[in-house]
């Protein structure tokens, strides 16, 4: 179905790629009147992607007119569609931290470069949410990885430096394999359309391998464990707003594309020994990310830790997409598709908010806190109520997505599903109590430095939308489950 | 406002308060205070028009689906009612004495904040319509009671908060997959007067019990039933109105509360007792009353002591639950009601020592009679009440629970009824001894001038008048809407299909 | 054998070679070099492959055109991330791969 | 005959690129990176991809080289002949 009255799929990449044009060529550090009418425009275009896909269902659109395989095709099924909206949402709210924040942060001359490749990051993301066909998932991604390096030197420090160049490398080594991995299954279809692979793949070596490589690739570049090394230095090194972009939503773009691959295409591939393997894999995320910020001195570390756990989360789905009922595998894709959400809601908040503590008490160290709720009630309620989302405790998104994930567990009888969830709930409070313990120690002297009120409430308004969204979720799921794979798809009847 | 969406009101008549006493600058004290008491008095309206709903037999329900397969209900049924009022009409009191007590203090915005919240979480579990709602405000009164019990901000204060975070968030994913799994194969399980699991198939029986015991095991976290009664006595460091807050009504209440709901209006008493689940909970039970009263004798900190106290006497509400029959149901409801005001009555009164004569420990409070009458003077009713002397609150509680136990067939629990009697007896008849009978060998720790009363009226009212209400819910027990009268409206629909 | 599928075993075998260089230099330039012959093996394989199935195929070479961009794209920034990283340190390696 | 030429070809590239990663001079290895660029241009004209010959001859070769130049250029000047031996 190709709809030519709908512009609005291209634009939401066109968009930021324009005002990343803007921002390089009128390259100031300061520029609320250039950015600003960008994210408006940028919200306005996701906002009304999102209401016409759920309105009229998966909506495609064939960039320059061209069909497919040599054109651009874009499609926006509902997956694509809402996280166009939370991009274009979250972006906002970092722009808007950025753009509060005092000039001292704009010291390193690297910081020009912050609006273009901002901008360049969000078209990259809407790139890879929209894309249609393999090989324009992988400009998107190769375009993401760049942008985000190079937000993450932004920073200036010589650990930020390292953690870009780190990050550069995984994230080269990964596309290099996904890339690989597309030349081989071009050689055994012909094709990169991912409707027009729609009938699946088959057991051939060369699919075999290509389906290893690209798997390899997208788990390195989304820091699935064991291959999360990378992540923890970057998303602890970069700027608040840099942070919160990079854990919310960059490290999902390529798990979006690994559920495109594997259960579309590659559905009758994903055998219970696979699916249980990145299973496995989620529940070492769960327990060694948890780990980790359970026993990390600074406040960054432990967030960025706390992200590699919560991947873990959507790895954990997988087993329960595949092997399970009908019913069970619905319940999975909701509860996948609101912790992908909920958590890139909560996290951008939680990094914010960490920004604003770190930034009041002039230490990076979680022991430094101490006394700071008393002097910061607004970012520590902040980083409470995302604490709650990322905690899975009620009411909120991370509670929901929990739930459905629970409830599909418990459906196909998977108990061991159940108790990784569940464990991983109590390890994550173990971690962020450690935070609000320091903060209600008493009899440290006053030594804080004033922060900006706006950080606190740009914070405030993503956690506490990640806590609408546990308690308002029908609207969100509907739409996200237009345009489903088939796979899990039989149960959510969506609109075509 | 809607008649209809009442339950609602109810609920926001303190979240709205809370988030406006977050954003009060610490200096708006009258503000504050005024906030404070309006929100609480509104309140007590909203919950007595509710009950009036259920009087005429038409309870207010607000529902909506948080997602599918998901209902967010909130219903003001009898039960919720004589839960919400217990909390509303105790939250009145202590929020005067929580005035009282934090003048001058740092802090105040969050510590009224969190306090506001609190009640807005027990309203929220007296008013869940079904198990996840319930579920939801179970945990955030974990969430709302942390920053109160580590308020002092004191190691020893943190330390209590992380052995209490332990314990509640331990038990609260006990409670998740309990709820879990009922869901998992009965739908979305709504609270009904007769229990909604009847229709189970009997195949599925024995995950109804693996679930009844994951439920009660996090419920029990927060009734404290022994062993999962840990954190109770070391959340002591908490604010004297904390402790009295918590202690006799919010956390424990919330857990015995739910366990409530769970044997009554999930499965179903007579269903419970056809899966066997009655008498496994009456023993744990009777286990808990004995325990926490032999451990009670042993405390010479009299907040530790009335702690173990309460770990003991709420337990009566569960033993009361699960004694088949209309008695035992109506001693044990009616006990929900009458060891909140027992309780608080006493812990105002540790307070008012702590707070006048810097008195913590019992050897201490010799001839403190003599130095505050009046408040020793509720203390004794608490106390006398506590045992079950006729004709206070607390011998209606344990009358109708000894007539359950005969009624259910359990003379048993006769002897431990009896046994908790005399230990309470032990423990509480000494301290009002000292009180009355003994001269004060030596000055108070620490004395504090409050002018024309013995202390101070914003500690002096609520304590007063939680005594007098100690007294009349026992003498008044026949009259219409008395505690007693609630509960066998209650008691009746139960039982009657 | 077809001229496209020796050209795209060659690939198979420059994909090798630059992963091992890959993984055993730690100097940050080495590890670039190995992967833009990593890269240009995966172009050889994309369209030899390609070719030998069905004959000439605009899509692939429209596809390794891109990429090849994408590349120097990715090296440029991996230089000045480098250089700024060697002006700071002195390093020519990341800091857990140095072994002086 | 232009089978031979395919297999010397292909060679070629195998000892360039084989120079490129494991040569002991770092200058030598982008020279020899050049080289390897120049190579697969003529590949790609004998998969019949001209127009990919002329972006990996300016592109692949040309500007990549370029860069790489400049960076081992500067870190040549700035650091008196470093040890960058294949360790």
């Amino acid at each position: 179905m190709i709809d030519a009255a709908t512009p609005l799929i291209p634009l939401a990449v066109v968009v930021p790629l324009l005002w990343a044009v803007l921002t390089a060529v009128r390259p100031q550090v300061r520029a609320a009147w250039l950015v600003v009418p960008g994210l408006l425009a940028w919200c306005t275009t996701a906002a009304l992607l999102w209401s016409h896909v759920r309105a009229q269902g998966v909506t495609q659109y064939a960039l320059g007119g061209w069909a497919e395989p040599l054109g651009i095709g874009l499609r926006a099924d509902g997956l694509a569609a809402t996280l166009t909206l939370v991009t274009a949402v979250i972006a906002s709210a970092c722009a808007l931290h950025r753009l509060l924040s005092p000039p001292a942060e704009f010291a390193d001359h690297a910081a020009r470069w912050f609006w273009p490749l901002f901008f360049l990051l969000g078209a990259a993301l809407d790139g890879v949410w929209l894309a249609a066909d393999l090989f324009n998932m992988y400009v998107g991604l190769e375009l993401l990885g760049l942008s985000a390096v190079g937000l993450v030197t932004v920073a200036g420090t010589t650990i930020a430096l390292a953690a870009a160049l780190r990050y550069l490398l995984a994230a080269l080594l990964g596309s290099l394999a996904y890339l690989l991995g597309v030349a081989l299954l071009y050689a055994d279809y012909g094709t990169l359309a991912l409707a027009s692979l729609a009938n699946g793949f088959t057991a051939s070596t060369t699919t075999l391998v290509a389906l290893a490589l690209i798997t390899a690739g997208l788990c390195l570049k989304t820091a699935l464990f064991p291959l999360h090394g990378w992540l923890p230095p970057a998303h602890g090194a970069a700027l608040p707003p840099v942070s919160a972009l990079l854990s919310a939503l960059v490290v999902k773009a390529s798990f979006v594309m690994l559920l495109r691959i594997w259960l579309g295409p590659g559905v009758s591939l994903l055998v219970p020994a696979v699916a249980q393997g990145f299973g496995v894999l989620g529940a070492g995320a769960i327990a060694w990310g948890g780990w980790q910020a359970l026993r990390h001195a600074e406040l960054k570390m432990l967030v960025a830790h706390s992200t590699v756990a919560q991947l873990g989360y959507l790895f954990v789905a997988v087993p329960l997409l595949v092997d399970a009922s009908a019913a069970a595998r619905a319940s999975a894709w909701d509860g996948v598709m609101l912790q992908v959400v909920a958590h890139a809601l909560a996290k951008s908040a939680m990094f914010l908010a960490s920004g604003a503590l770190i930034a009041a008490v002039a230490s990076y160290r979680v022991d430094d806190l101490a006394g700071v709720s008393r002097h910061m009630p607004l970012a520590l309620f902040a980083f409470g109520l995302s604490a709650v989302s990322l905690m899975g405790l009620p009411p909120s998104g991370g509670f929901s997505a929990k739930w459905m994930l629970l409830q599909a567990a418990l459906a196909s009888g998977q108990w061991q599903w159940v108790f990784v969830l569940l464990g991983g709930g109590l390890l994550t409070a173990g971690y962020v109590f450690r935070v609000f313990r320091a903060s209600f120690l008493q009899g440290a002297e006053d030594r804080f430095t004033p922060t900006p009120l706006g950080w606190d409430v740009v914070a405030l308004a993503l956690a506490a939308s990640a806590i609408l969204l546990g308690v308002m979720a029908v609207a969100p799921l509907e739409v996200l489950r237009i345009g489903a794979p088939p796979s899990v798809g039989l149960l959510l009847n969506g609109a075509p | 406002m809607s008649a209809a969406s009442l339950p609602a009101w109810v609920l926001a008549s303190s979240l709205l308060p809370a988030v406006l006493i977050f954003l009060l600058p610490e200096s708006r004290r009258r503000t504050r205070t005024t906030l404070n008491l309006a929100a609480a008095g509104l309140k007590l309206v909203l919950v007595a028009a509710m009950s009036w709903g259920v009087v005429r037999n038409a309870p207010h329900e607000v529902r909506f689906t948080m997602w599918p397969g998901a209902e967010f209900i909130l219903r003001g049924d009898a039960l919720a009612c004589l839960f919400a009022g217990l909390s509303a009409l105790l939250w009145l009191f202590t929020t005067i004495y929580a005035i009282g007590y934090l003048e001058g203090a740092p802090n105040r915005s969050r510590f009224f904040g969190f306090f506001s919240l609190c009640v807005a979480s027990t309203m929220g579990i007296a008013l869940a319509g079904n198990l996840l709602t319930f579920l939801l405000f179970y945990e955030l009164l974990t969430l709302s009671t942390y920053p109160l019990v580590v308020h002092r901000g004191t190691e020893k204060a943190l330390a209590a908060g992380r052995t209490y975070l332990r314990y509640t968030i331990t038990g609260g994913a006990a409670l998740l997959l309990g709820i879990a799994v009922l869901y998992s194969f009965a739908g979305d399980v709504e609270f009904k007067e007769t229990g909604s699991l009847r229709a189970v198939a009997e195949s599925q029986w024995p995950l109804l019990r693996v679930a009844f015991g994951l439920m009660i095991a996090g419920l029990g976290v927060k009734a404290a039933l022994v062993p999962l009664h840990g954190w109770l006595p070391q959340a002591m460091v908490a604010p004297a109105p904390v402790s009295a807050l918590l202690h006799a009504v919010a956390v424990v209440k919330a857990g015995a509360f739910g366990i409530v709901r769970v044997v009554y209006d999930v499965y179903g008493i007579e269903f419970a007792r056809e899966l066997a689940l009655l008498v496994p909970l009456t023993i744990a039970a009777s286990v808990t009353i004995v325990w926490g009263s032999l451990r009670a004798t042993q405390q010479t900190d009299l907040k530790r002591r009335l702690a173990f106290s309460t770990v003991s006497q709420v337990s009566y509400i569960a033993l009361g639950v699960s004694l088949f029959g209309p008695l035992g149901t109506i001693g044990g409801l009616v006990h929900l009601l009458h060891q909140g005001i027992m309780k608080v009555t006493l812990f105002y009164c540790a307070g008012n020592y702590a707070e006048t004569l810097g008195v913590h420990d019992i050897r201490e409070l010799d001839g403190a009679g003599r130095r505050m009458p009046l408040t020793s003077a509720a203390f004794t009713i608490g106390a006398v009440g506590m045992i079950g002397v006729p004709p206070l609150a607390g011998f209606v509680s344990k009358w109708y629970l000894g007539l359950g136990a005969l009624e259910a067939g359990h003379p048993w629990v006769l002897a431990v009824l009896i046994a908790s009697s005399v230990l309470n007896a032990a423990y509480f008849l000494p301290i009002v001894h000292r009180l009355w009978f003994r001269n004060a060998s030596a000055p108070w720790p620490d004395e504090r001038s409050f002018g024309r009363f013995e202390t101070s009226l914003w500690f002096l009212i609520p304590t007063l008048a939680t005594a007098a209400l100690t007294v009349g819910a026992g003498l008044f027990a026949g009259m219409p809407f008395s505690p007693l009268q609630w509960a066998m409206l209650i008691t009746r629909r139960e039982y009657l299909p | 054998m077809s001229p496209a599928l020796w050209y795209a075993l060659v690939g198979a075998l420059l994909v090798a070679v630059a992963f091992a260089a890959f993984a055993a230099h730690t100097h940050v330039v080495r590890r670039l070099l190995a992967f833009n012959v990593m890269g240009t093996g995966s172009f050889l394989i994309l369209v030899g492959l390609a070719q030998h199935e069905r004959g000439p195929d605009p899509v692939p070479q429209a596809l390794v055109l891109t990429g090849i961009v994408v590349a120097v794209a990715s090296t440029a920034l991996a230089l000045v991330v480098f250089r700024r990283w060697f002006a700071a340190t002195g390093r020519v390696a990341l800091p857990e791969d140095d072994t002086p | 005959m232009t089978l031979l030429f395919d297999v010397i070809l292909g060679l070629g590239l195998l000892l360039a690129a084989g120079g490129a990663l494991w040569s002991r001079s770092l200058f030598r290895a982008v020279v020899l990176f050049v080289v390897f660029g120049l190579l697969v241009a003529l590949a790609w004209v004998r998969l019949e991809a001209p127009d990919v010959a002329l972006a990996e001859a300016a592109i692949g070769a040309g500007l990549t080289g370029a860069l790489l130049f400049d960076a081992v250029g500067h870190l040549r000047r700035t650091r008196r002949d470093p040890p960058d031996g294949a360790a």
